[in-house]
Parts: C-alpha cells; structure tokens; sequence
C-alpha cells in the first residue's frame, strides 16, 4: 500500500489533496462538509479587516477550460469569521486561514485573530489579480513581500503559507522576498477578462478578473517548477487541477501538496475523494511508496 | 458562454411583474433558473417559467436591475446564461402549487389540468398566474384581503386537503417556506421547496448561496423535504452578500 | 457592404487577419500559399544575426486548447533569409519581417537588412518566452525597449510594430517605453510546461515553452484592453483567435488588427478566410460599416 | 497528448534495422505515422509499419536517439503522439511498391498477395521486408551486387511491366525518389509518394518540414502525382534544421 500522508508546509495531512481558497469556502457549513467528503484540508476564502461585498455581478465568465472570476474578496471581516472556522473545524480536519492585507500590521492582526479562532495554518493572500491595493500590488512588490512575511514569522507560532501570482516578470524574486514561509502556494489566478461583443462591453463588471481551471495548469506547472529548481522551497501546488494525473504532475514538478479550486465545481465535491484515488493508483502501479519520494522528480 | 436570445414578446402579468418570451433551442425542465445579465447594470438569477416552444422568464421589479429588464422591448437582445440547476421531480398527478409573491413564477412550468394552487401575495393585483389554472383550482390568499382569503399562504392551506395531492411544490420567501415546512414536516407527503438564496456566479463556484453545504444554484435550487429536514441554516441563518452571517427574525 | 479594409500599424491590409510568426513561415513558399490562400499579410519567423538550429525535439506539446512551443528560434541568419522574403512577396501582399537581437544595433542591422529584401514593415520580438539573451529577457526592460524602439524609428522607413511579452508585472510601463512603435502587437506566448509523469522529466528539452491557443485568448483580450485603455496607442491582437467573433473581441478590446497562429494549425489555411467571413457577417448583421467603427469600443 | 504504450516485443529485421511491437487500440491507416518521444534523447518521426492488432515501428539506427530506442526491452514504454498525416489511398489490385533503405518501412502496411516489392538498399543484409512478400513478388535491388540486380531502385523498374500495376507506392531518399518520378512523371500511372523532410512539431505548426507551402507531416507524407508533378521544390531545395535553404547535388 502507498502512503499518502504528507506533512505539507509544516502542516499533517492524510493526503496531498485540499481545498483551494475562494472556491466553496464562504460558509463554514460548506468547507466541513467537503472536508468531511474527501478534501484533506481546506484554505478559507480570503478574509479581511473589513466587510467586503465583492463586486457586482457578473462576478464570473465560463469558458471552454476555464473560468474567469472577479469576486472582488466579499468577506464579512475577521471579527465575524470566528464562527465560519468554528463550523469547519467540527470535521476536525486541518483549516488554513487565508487572509488579505495592505501591509505587515494589517496582515498580522488577521493571522492572530485566525490563529485565536482555531485554524492550523494561516496562508497569505499576496497574489489577488483584480482587486486595487491588495493582491498582487502587494504581491509584486518583493521588499514589501519580505517585510510580511518576517513580520508574521516572527509572530505567529502556526505555519504561514505565502500565496503567489503568476502575473509576474520574475517570479523568483518574489519567492525569494517570501523565502522565510513555510511554504509557496502556487499559483493564483492569471490575470485576464472577456469581452461581449454584442454588448460591446467587458462581462465582468469589474472589467479585469482572474483566470483559474484547466487553462493554467501549464503556467502553474512551469512557476512550480521553476520555484523548486532555483530556490527549493516547500510548494503547495494550485491551478488547473483535474484529476491524478494533475496533481502528480504537480508533485514532481516540485509541490508536496496541492490544492484545486475550478475541478470542484466543475466535477463537483467529489472530485478530491476521486482525484486522491487515482493519486494512489498511480503510485501502487508504478511502485511509489510514499508522496515524498516523487516530489521534484522532474526538476532537472 | 452567454446566449443572446432576441425578445419575441413582452407581457405585463400584474402591476409590478412582466414576461419575456424569447426563442431558445435548449432542453429546460420546470424548476432550472438562468442567470440574466443586463450590461451595465448587474446580473440576476430567473426561473424560466415556461419551458416549452417559447421560453419565458417572468420578472417583479425589485431593484435597478430588474426596473431596466422591463424596459427591454421585442427584437432587444437578453444576455444568458444556463440553463442551471436541479429541477423538480415532476409528477403526473394531483399536484399542489405554494406560491408566494414572484416565486409562483417558479411553479408555473408545473401548472397542468391536475394542479391546484395556492397564490399568496400581499394585494389582489399582485396575484401571480391564478388564470392559468382550471377554473375553481386557483386559490388566492392576499394579506389585505383584498382578494380571495385574507392572510398569509399558510392559511390557504387549510382551504385544501392535503392528503389528496401526489407532489407538493413550494416556492416564495424563506420564511414564508419555513411556515409552511413546520406544517408539513412530520407529515410522508411528497413535498419540494425551490430556494431562492443571494447569487452571484450561479454554477457552485463561489459558495455565496449556500445552505447548509449545498449550493442552491447547483445542488437546489429545488430540494426534497428529507433534504430539507436535514437543513439546520433553513429559515434560520444566512450569509449576506459579503458571507456575513445573520440569523433570521 | 461593410468594409473589412484597414490600415493598421501604417500597413494597409484587405482585411484585419493576418498570419502571426513563428507558425508555418519557415519557408517562402508557405508564406507565399498562406497569403494566396486568404491571409491579409504574413509576420516571418523571427530572424536573428546569426543561424541557430533551434531546440532538439520535443519542441512542441498538445494539449486541450493549447499548444506549448520551445522552438529555439530556429532561423537561417539574415543573411540567408533573402530568398524566402522574396518567394513570400511573389504573392504581392504585405510581409512583415519579425526579427530578434539582444540590443538596438542589432536590432538595427537585421531591420535594415529586411527593408533592403523589401518587407512592408518590421515586427521587434521582444517577447520569446524561452530563449536566454532574447526576447522577454530584452522585452522586460522598459529602458532597453525604448532604446531599441526609438534607434529603429529614427532610422528605418517602414512601420516598425514591437511584439510584447505576457509575461511581465506591468504591461502599461513596457508598453509606455516602446510608444514611439508604429504599434504594439499583443501577445506573444505566456510561458509554460508541461512533465510527463511517466517518464518523469519535462517534455520539452527545454523545460520551459510557449502557450498559445485559445486558453490564451482572455489574457491576450486584457492586455490589449489594459494597453488601449491607459496608452491609447495602436494594437495588433494575437493569441487564441479561433474564429470571428474571437477577432471581434480583440479588435473591441482596441485592436486595430489581429494574427492568427495555432488556429492556422487547428483548422488549417483556410481558417484566414474563414475568420474574414465571419467577421463580415458579424459587421453585416450588426450593421457595422467598418472596422474603425469598432475598435476599442468596449473600453470604458 | 502522449500515449504511453508498453512493449511487447522486439523483432530483429536486419543488422541495422528492428521492429518495436505494441498494443494500441486506436485506428491507423497505411502510412500515417507516429512521433516517439525517447526521454533524454529527441523525438522523431516513425512511420506505424503494422497497423492491425498488432502495432509496431520499424527503426533503423541512424543516430542517438534510434540508438537508444535500439536498447528498448519488451516491457518498456514508448512515448508516442500521433498518429498524424495523410495515409496512402488503399488499391485493392496489384500493387508495386518501390522502397528504398528503410523506406520499405512506410511501405510494409500495404503489403499483401497482390503486392509486388522493388527492395532497394546499399548491401543484401539490409534488404527489408523481402519474405513479407509471396514468393517471386519482392525484386531485390542492391548498389554492391550482393543480393539482386545491381544497382539503385531505378534498375528495379526495368525489371517490372508497370503498365500491370493499379497503384505504385514509392518511398525512401528523397532524390531516389526524384529519379523513380522522372521515370514515372509522363505517364498516367497512379502513384504516390512518401516524403520524409526534417519534422519538428510533427503536426503542422512550424513548418520545418514544408515542401512547396504544404506540410510534410499534414498535408503528406503522402502526396500523389499531381501534387508532387506541381512541386518546385521536390528534388531541388530544402530547408535545414534552422531554415536555412540548400539546394540539392
Ligand atoms: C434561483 C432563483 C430564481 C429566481 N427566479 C426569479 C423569477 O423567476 N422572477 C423574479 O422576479 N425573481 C426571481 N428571483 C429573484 C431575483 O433574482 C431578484 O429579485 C433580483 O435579483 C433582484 O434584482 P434587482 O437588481 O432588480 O434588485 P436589487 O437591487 O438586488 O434589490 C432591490 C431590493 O429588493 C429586494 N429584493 C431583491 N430581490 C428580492 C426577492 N427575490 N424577494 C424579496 N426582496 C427582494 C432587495 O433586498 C433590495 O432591497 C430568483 C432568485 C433566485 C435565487
Ligand atoms: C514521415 C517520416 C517517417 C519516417 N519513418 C521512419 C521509419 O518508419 N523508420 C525509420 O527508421 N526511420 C523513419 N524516418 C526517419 C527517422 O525519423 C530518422 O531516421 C530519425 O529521426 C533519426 O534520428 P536519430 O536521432 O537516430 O539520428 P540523427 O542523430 O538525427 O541522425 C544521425 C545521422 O543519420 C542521418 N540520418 C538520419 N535520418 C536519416 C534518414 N531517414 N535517412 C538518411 N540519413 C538519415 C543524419 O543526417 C545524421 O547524419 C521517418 C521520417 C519521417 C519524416
Ligand atoms: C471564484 C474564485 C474565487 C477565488 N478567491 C480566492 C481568494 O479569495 N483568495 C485566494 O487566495 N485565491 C482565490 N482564488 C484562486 C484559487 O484559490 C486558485 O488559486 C485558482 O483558482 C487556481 O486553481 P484552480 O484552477 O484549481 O481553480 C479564487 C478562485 C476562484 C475561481
Ligand atoms: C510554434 C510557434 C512558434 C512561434 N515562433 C514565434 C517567433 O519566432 N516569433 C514571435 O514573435 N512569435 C512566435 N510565436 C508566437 C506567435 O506569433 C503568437 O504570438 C502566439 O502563438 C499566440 O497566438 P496564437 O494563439 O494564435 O498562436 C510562435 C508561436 C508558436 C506556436
Ligand atoms: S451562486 Fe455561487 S455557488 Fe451558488
Ligand atoms: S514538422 Fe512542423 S510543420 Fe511539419
């Protein structure tokens, strides 16, 4: 039998597949109930200082492979988030609390409220394409990146994960800047947008969104990839999972685990049930004993 | 993908409520919802409340987005998405009809010669599709009384004998479903709720309508009452738009 | 009957389609056929100073909605591209010579060399995601992108177009240095890979590629709306166009033109054409007279 | 998309040249090929030589990476995409088909009762395919003498009554191939070609491997004799590896 237990970024799972942030995580209900039907942990959606409503639909175009999102980060802020995770954590499976800040103070107040309600591992969302002031702006910026990161380390006594944009000229400088983390979680969403051409107009009304599905798998694959080879950090792996095969391809490209957002819409919550089966499959027909032996296979 | 479906037909049903009929080669099935978008105002989930030749959504002003959607005149383009959603279970017998307010727009894809309804809405002129029953089938409850029988939808059901009826079809405000949950709960009828919950991507993506775990644009927007007996958030606890948490009452 | 001419990057073009480089205009002659066959104009290969070989085989991936390229940049060196310009120009529409180098003098010397073989204009790549020294690497350097860009203007007669790259922070600071161009075309292929899980190692001998194909068309359609909307300047849209209404959507997002490359090898030659005729439909059913009455408008 | 097929047997067909036997179950018709990627090596282009049940490439080792394929074992996998290209129409009469080197390769799927071979190569011990023919049927051709008639392919065709053959099939170097079309280009026999031009992508994206605008690996590798009697550059120029355009003799 292969082993698909997997310490990831500082935190225990029974197995490499979670739940990634912003998909099916807004209510607390929703995230137990996934964890309890196959996801080995779920990242929250992203949460604030304050209460956000999002943007005004249309906050989604469907594409053939893709979906393109501008949610706009819709969060009731951190003080009213305690009972989210309180609900997730009855399936006592690990929650990661993702969380959205303008700088350093704001950052580690939202990671110390997280860690006070309960989550076992905090990720940072330093990569958001469509929302000004947040996000990427902060994201790109390696001095600040840095300066975040040291911040929470020195601080918080749970895993910090830091999650990246693909939006970026040099994506090794930014891991770099974020080199303290526990992990990298890779890769958000790619900036893009729709238009329609009877309407003449952009769909989304926020014009920009980011895309996230099949589409970006081979954008995530090259980022992991590329991370693990010249810098080789911890990676959660993200963007474009679908099934096994996906996941593995991550897994050797660098990533201990990874995460799938799109895949459990479009193939819904089973998806991480079926997607750690064929995991398994693979490694009992090609003789993988454990996760860790494949990690970074392929980096050369 | 969005469809764009030109308007054959724009019919005014009460005051406050409008159809649009528009051509639309797709299978739909009574209960599915679409998503409707009108550029440069937002989008909004519909029922489509005839599934036949002709499609139709039948729209009550409410807000910005529907006061400019019953402006739209024949020949204008609707912008579209779907069809999404689990329909109703349909059932060739005796069937009940629960609507209040717009959601009877919900129920109309199941009016047939064996439907009885009970139409709720706050005045006589609001009553939503009462002639498209057969005569002496269509019960109105209003709250002014100032058609049918005064109240709420919960009194239209003691006009009726529930015991008759295969199937069960609800549709209207949360607590008004709620109401009417609690009278039938311990009951074994065959009852199915259509939920209406805030929407914003319509395929189970986002998370901001669900319900105890289930997403009602996917999962829903119809539900079983075994399915609904199960629900703790029913009539009880909700995110707003932003995924603040309120309780109800 | 609406008018499908335009005059895009100083190029006077039948109709906005024409052939991107890189795909099928190795050789003279299936420029030349691609032109006969439909296509407004066709962009060469990039050429370079010297002859490079390009990468050893695999330099190509398939996937769903995509193609990943590491191609090398394989050309014959200026020197020896004479003949193909002139069995291209057999066809008497506008070739337009693509060309790479690491500095403006080089850049220079291969654009003065193509104006001499008789190109109808000059497209800078600054934007070949997989070639260390060229492309990206160049085009990620707003200071060196205006230096190349204005050495060219003051010295060459053609248009002169400079082709940018996806995979960068801020498209608006790169495309801002390279303003002084005749137009910018966008976009060039976002970087990617892909590992096969089998044999354990990246498919590409290359590691890293390209992608193109339609899972690219959203980000192509944001950055030339981005670049419309703050810079207002001229725009060839390329990446993912499959058909007329993909066309459409570039040219509302403020194409003036577009190129079509992994579509030519989707639906073969004649895809040109067919994407000509669908966007005469369109206009015709719209009640569209030309294209100048339709680009950008969607930018708001 | 790459397959991943495992080996189940390695046949011996000259010193230079084995057969490579895999389970495939997709369809493959008569010159259509395949490209094998060997990992750490390249990957090239491989013409499917049995296209029944039973499928198999036939390599003859020219550099590294037929080498290394050389080394693969049965339970091995190979790395394929494809198949890709335009196959040989299929003649139900009598068939000629001239191959030369491992040429005869692309050519064995058509092999059949009413085949009759022209096997050309430089020695006898590379005569390829020989006993796959009934006997009487394969002419053997070699430039030292020591098996057949002496000589390249086109002494093979004096050896022949063209005029009985409903289809000719001719693969192998491209200028053996030119000296059988001067011989053939006059008259009306129906005959088709096999081409082999330096292939990059395999699929019609690069156009390393183009003759006269068409692709090679698209359009071809079978192109008949209209298209190639239209040909310039057939016999008389190519593009290297990096473009760079050689005329050739
Ligand atoms: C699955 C589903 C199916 C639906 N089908 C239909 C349908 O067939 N016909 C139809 O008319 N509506 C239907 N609705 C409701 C409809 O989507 C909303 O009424 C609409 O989004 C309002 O948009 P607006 O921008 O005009 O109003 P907003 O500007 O969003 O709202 C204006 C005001 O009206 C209130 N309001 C909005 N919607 C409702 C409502 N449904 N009930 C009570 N108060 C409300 C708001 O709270 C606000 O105060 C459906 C909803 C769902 C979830
Ligand atoms: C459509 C198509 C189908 C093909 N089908 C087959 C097939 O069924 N069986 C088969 O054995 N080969 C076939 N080939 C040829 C085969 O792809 C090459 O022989 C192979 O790529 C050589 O690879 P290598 O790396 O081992 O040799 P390389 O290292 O590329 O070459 C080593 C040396 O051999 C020479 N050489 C390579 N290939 C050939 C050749 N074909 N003819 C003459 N000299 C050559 C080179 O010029 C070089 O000097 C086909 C080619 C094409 C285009
Ligand atoms: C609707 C939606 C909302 C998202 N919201 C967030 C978010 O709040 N925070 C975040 O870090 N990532 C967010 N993401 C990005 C995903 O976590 C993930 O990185 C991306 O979707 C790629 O993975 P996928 O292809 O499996 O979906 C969101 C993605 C989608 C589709
Ligand atoms: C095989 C291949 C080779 C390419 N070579 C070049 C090149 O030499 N120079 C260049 O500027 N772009 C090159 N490109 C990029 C294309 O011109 C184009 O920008 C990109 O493929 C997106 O368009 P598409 O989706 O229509 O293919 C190449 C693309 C492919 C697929
Ligand atoms: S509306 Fe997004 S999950 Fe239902
Ligand atoms: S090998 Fe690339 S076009 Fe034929």
């Amino acid at each position: 039998m292969s082993k698909l237990e997997i310490k990831a970024g500082g935190i225990k799972l029974d197995h490499p597949v979670m739940l990634a942030s912003g998909i099916l995580d807004e209510n607390g209900y929703t995230m137990k109930k996934i964890l309890e039907e196959g996801a080995a942990a779920a990242v929250t959606k992203s949460i604030g200082a304050e209460e956000r409503n999002g943007y005004i639909s249309p906050v989604v175009v469907e594409g053939e492979g893709y979906i393109i999102n501008a949610m706009g980060l819709p969060n009731p802020g951190i003080e009213l988030y305690e009972e989210e995770i309180r609900i997730a954590k009855k399936s006592k499976k690990p929650v990661i609390g993702s969380i959205f800040a303008a700088d350093p103070d704001g950052f580690l107040n939202l990671a110390e409220k997280m860690v006070d309600y309960g989550v076992d591992g905090i990720e940072l969302n330093l990569s958001c394409p469509h929302v000004k002031g947040f996000g990427t702006e902060v994201g790109s910026d390696p001095v600040l990146v840095k300066e975040i990161v040291k911040t929470l380390k020195g601080s918080i006594d749970k895993p910090v994960w830091s999650k990246l944009s693909p939006n970026v000229t040099d994506i090794v400088e930014i891991g770099q800047a974020a080199s303290e983390s526990d992990a990298l979680v890779l890769i958000n969403t790619v900036r893009a947008m729709a238009i329609d051409i009877y309407a003449r107009k952009p769909v989304l009304t926020n014009v920009y969104g980011g895309m996230s599905g099949s589409s970006i798998k081979s954008v995530g694959i090259r980022l992991v990839y590329e991370i693990k080879k010249e810098l080789d950090m911890e990676i959660i792996g993200v963007g474009g999972i679908q099934n096994g095969n996906d996941a593995i391809e991550y897994i050797m490209a660098g990533a201990s685990a990874v995460q799938v957002g799109t895949a459990a819409w479009k193939y819904g919550r089973g998806v991480f049930k079926s997607i750690m089966d064929q995991i398994a499959q693979f490694m009992e027909e090609n003789h993988i004993r454990g996760i860790d032996e494949i990690i970074g296979v392929a980096v050369q | 993908m969005i469809y764009h479906l030109m308007v054959n037909e724009k019919v005014k049903e009460t005051p406050t409520v409008f159809s649009i009929y528009f051509d639309w080669d797709v299978d739909i099935l009574p209960g599915q919802f679409v998503m409707v978008w009108v550029p440069g105002f937002s989008e909004v989930p519909m029922t489509v409340a005839s599934v036949k030749d002709k499609k139709c959504i039948t729209v009550k002003v409410y807000g910005k987005t529907t006061e400019k959607l019953s402006q739209i005149e024949k020949g204008d383009l609707l912008y579209i998405r779907g069809p999404y959603g689990k329909p109703f279970t349909f059932n060739n017998g005796e069937k009940l009809l629960i609507g209040g307010g717009s959601g009877m727009a919900s129920l109309r894809t199941l009016i047939d010669e064996k439907s009885t309804g009970i139409i709720a809405s706050k005045t006589g002129d609001e009553l939503l599709f009462k002639d498209e029953f057969l005569p002496g089938r269509a019960i109105c409850v209003t709250e002014d009384g100032s058609s049918g029988i005064k109240g709420l939808a919960t009194e239209g059901i003691k006009a009726v004998d529930l015991k008759k009826f295969d199937a069960i079809y609800v549709c209207g405000p949360e607590m008004m479903m709620k109401s009417i949950f609690e009278i039938l709960k311990d009951t074994d009828l065959n009852v199915e709720f259509s939920f209406e919950r805030s929407m914003k991507c319509g395929i189970g993506l986002c998370d901001s309508c669900s319900i105890d775990g289930l997403q009602v644009c996917k999962d829903g927007p119809t539900f079983n009452m075994n399915q609904v007996r199960a629900m703790y958030e029913f009539g009880r606890t909700k995110l707003l738009s932003s995924g603040k948490r309120i309780y109800m009452k």
